[in-house]
């Protein structure tokens, strides 16, 4: 039988659906590299959302269909996508003008760390061994109307990813408003982590256990519950 | 499913407050959103600020919205122009105020709203009575002077087509300052001459996306 | 018989046309408002010029046809205009980073006065009962590879308008290059005027008796030799 | 008659000198000048500061231009991808130097070269290890870091179509950083697919015109 030790989790693919519900119609949304790309794959089919695509793309669509693939037409991770109709190019100044100015609405990146006062690392580890990259990390933290984020609640090493202060290089301060991870719903409100969301049968104090920063609970706080999803 | 088009020109200007920052769209009567500023004439907001390139001419569009008393403040570069006889009425009689703003660094400062960018050094301007005043900085051996965003509450443009999801395409030199200004305000409404489906223009050739835009009023509907 | 006060100046059209003749092919042009707007009919047919129109145009034609006029393609001046082949359209911060950006080769614009030192002064006389208004002369001035001034060199009441200092309010400093008058041909070198061609039977200190600021000549100077224009 | 084109890309690479800032277009594969790239490794150009938003994939264009010892230096945004094995071996080994700036801070410092901005300031790395050493400025309450013009004394970029005068356009998202390297560098040198005659081209789809283009090389010829 195969075993994971998060009896109560979400798995990647419902905190991508449960990220999915948040996003209103009519949003102007860019997903990060990675495990936020799945949030597209769970909007509401009745809900008209904008993707943007920060090396010039809005109204990017799916991956093609296999054998339709264009070399110039990528999104931010270099893979191939389509563009829906309505959807236009643009140069990568323009592209990050809608960043930067605060045009896009909602955008959702991974993080390796998030601090309770909303600072946000998700750039670069301690390992400096390697070389530096930061792509489009800090414009995007700092320029989206509200930073979701992505992420485990905990490091692969059982460490806590939601902490007091962070250990990583800042991408950006105090920018995150919601942190979706596969135990909890969490907004950065006043500098504290206020949880909203509990997966099934969790509880706070569970939650607290592996979290660096002190949580507080919403009177009104519900139980996640996503579709299953494998 | 999203439609930005509103039903009538009424709705379209119902969305401007009292004391409200109106960028205008157009460079003389090319890409001026006539229709929705006469429409703003007949509303009851007042103490406004009108950010465009000229200061209107004739009796017609912002000229009409002058006369009607409802303008505070124009910023502009050249409020000159031999029609703007309403314009230079009220100047005379300081009923308006006026700033004027050299062409380049007022569009350039609108892009800045737009672009989020806090504020920047520009050569023009450097050394003269418009310079005045401003914080200054010798870059590469040449005077800089230091210029802010000017960001608008609304912006009012004018454009050939638009989709329902506020894509939009310009007619020629009427392009101009309008697709700044879309990026430059918080609220943005776009007078077309024609509504198109979604997916009918070229994704290359859509100049302002629609997330810069908020309302499309049709005009020969 | 009509009689004109100038025996030995050039007319409006020949400084239109001798202007003309200093713009080398392939040069991206800038024509002020009002009289620099002549120096276009005078470019010799086998040069191919791009005119520059501050308002979102590059590649602007002549005048269009009677009839012909379009409210939507119009030059600086409000003036209908054409677009020739191979010209294009773009929107004002894009215009004016061409200026500002100093890939504009050539800019022609008029002058209430030009300093030794290349100060010009174009936007704003001294009379304050008059609103300002200064349109696009100070990115021009300031952003332009060459400034050329094209004006009287006399105002109409006599008074000089090559200056130790201008006494009207600037537009820009140091920016002028080289000065067509109805009388000379003169260049801002060294912030002094440098005189290397005069019109036919003019002496350099006839010259000098309508120019408020010291002239020099240069040995191989010239006499302006324009065809007739009416 | 103007003509821009070259008539081969040893040609084209030609204007390219020792010591110089070249900014290379694309994202990714996206918009490389790859042809361009691998043209200039054959010649005997050294000590290069490569601009760029990637340095490189697998062991063409960049990275092969990278692996022939001509790059000095590469300004760029994202050096990590996976297959960017040359560059990070030449790193490991303190072959090249690297400065990494933020994508879109990248882009606006071309920008700025380009329209003749003399600095700005940008929220974008604020307290952060990127913004360490910059001046510093809190505007409307956010903090802000003063970041200065890019400039190139050469571009390489990649477009779809180009005309004699140097009017290009791009195809789809292939365009990113090449209509901003072309204003920012004082020669750009374009790799086109196509030629076409002046005119075929609407004026209205023109992303870049002919003033930023200096050198036409057709590649598939």
């Amino acid at each position: 039988m195969a075993t994971t030790p998060k009896i109560v989790g979400l798995n990647r693919k419902q905190v991508a659906w449960r990220i999915a519900q948040e996003i209103p119609e009519g949003s102007y949304v860019n997903l990060g590299i990675g495990s936020p790309e799945m949030v597209a794959n769970y909007i509401p089919d009745d809900r008209e959302i904008f993707f943007h695509s920060e090396n010039g793309i809005l109204g990017m669509g799916p991956a093609p269909e296999p054998g339709q693939e264009d070399g110039n037409l990528i999104n931010a991770g270099k893979k191939p996508v389509t563009l829906l109709p309505g959807g236009s190019y643009f140069n990568h100044t323009d592209s990050f003008a809608m960043i930067r100015g605060g045009h896009i609405d909602i955008c959702v990146l991974g993080a390796y760390q998030v601090a309770e006062n909303g600072d946000l690392a998700n750039w670069a580890t301690l390992d400096t061994t390697k070389p530096p990259g930061v792509g489009g990390a800090m414009d995007l933290a700092i320029g989206a109307k509200k930073i979701y984020i992505m992420m485990d609640h905990l490091t692969k090493d059982g460490h806590p990813k939601l902490m007091r202060n962070c250990t990583y290089p800042h991408t950006g301060q105090g920018v995150v408003k919601t942190i979706f991870t596969d135990l909890a719903v969490i907004d950065v409100i006043n500098k504290k982590f206020i949880v909203r969301e509990l997966a099934r049968g969790l509880s706070l104090e569970d939650l607290q256990s592996k979290t660096d920063a002190p949580l507080s609970l919403v009177n009104n706080w519900l139980t996640i519950s996503p579709p299953e999803l494998n | 499913m999203i439609n930005k088009e509103v039903q009538n020109i009424t709705a379209a200007v119902s969305y401007i407050d009292d004391g409200a920052v109106i960028l205008s769209g157009g460079f003389g009567d090319a890409g001026a959103p006539i229709s929705l500023l006469e429409a703003l004439t007949k509303t009851d907001v007042k103490n406004l600020t009108i950010v465009s390139n000229n200061a209107g001419e004739g009796n017609y569009g912002l000229a009409a919205l002058m006369k009607s008393g409802k303008v505070a403040k124009i910023i502009c570069s050249y409020p000159i122009s031999a029609g703007s006889i309403i314009f230079q009425n009220l100047y005379n009689n300081n009923k308006i105020l006026l700033d004027v703003v050299p062409q380049g660094t007022l569009s350039e400062r609108m892009r800045a709203a737009g672009a989020g960018i806090g504020a920047f050094f520009t050569p023009t301007s450097a050394g003269t009575k418009l310079g005045e005043g401003k914080e200054t900085r010798i870059i590469e051996g040449i005077e800089h002077v230091l210029e802010y965003p000017l960001k608008g509450d609304i912006a009012l443009i004018l454009a050939k087509k638009a989709d329902r999801l506020g894509n939009i395409i310009y007619d020629k030199s009427a392009r101009n300052f309008s697709p700044i200004m879309a990026m430059a305000a918080t609220t943005t409404i776009v007078q077309v001459e024609e509504l198109v489906e979604v997916g009918e223009m070229d994704p290359e050739l859509i100049i302002t996306p629609g997330i810069f835009i908020d309302y499309i009023f049709v005009h020969n509907k």
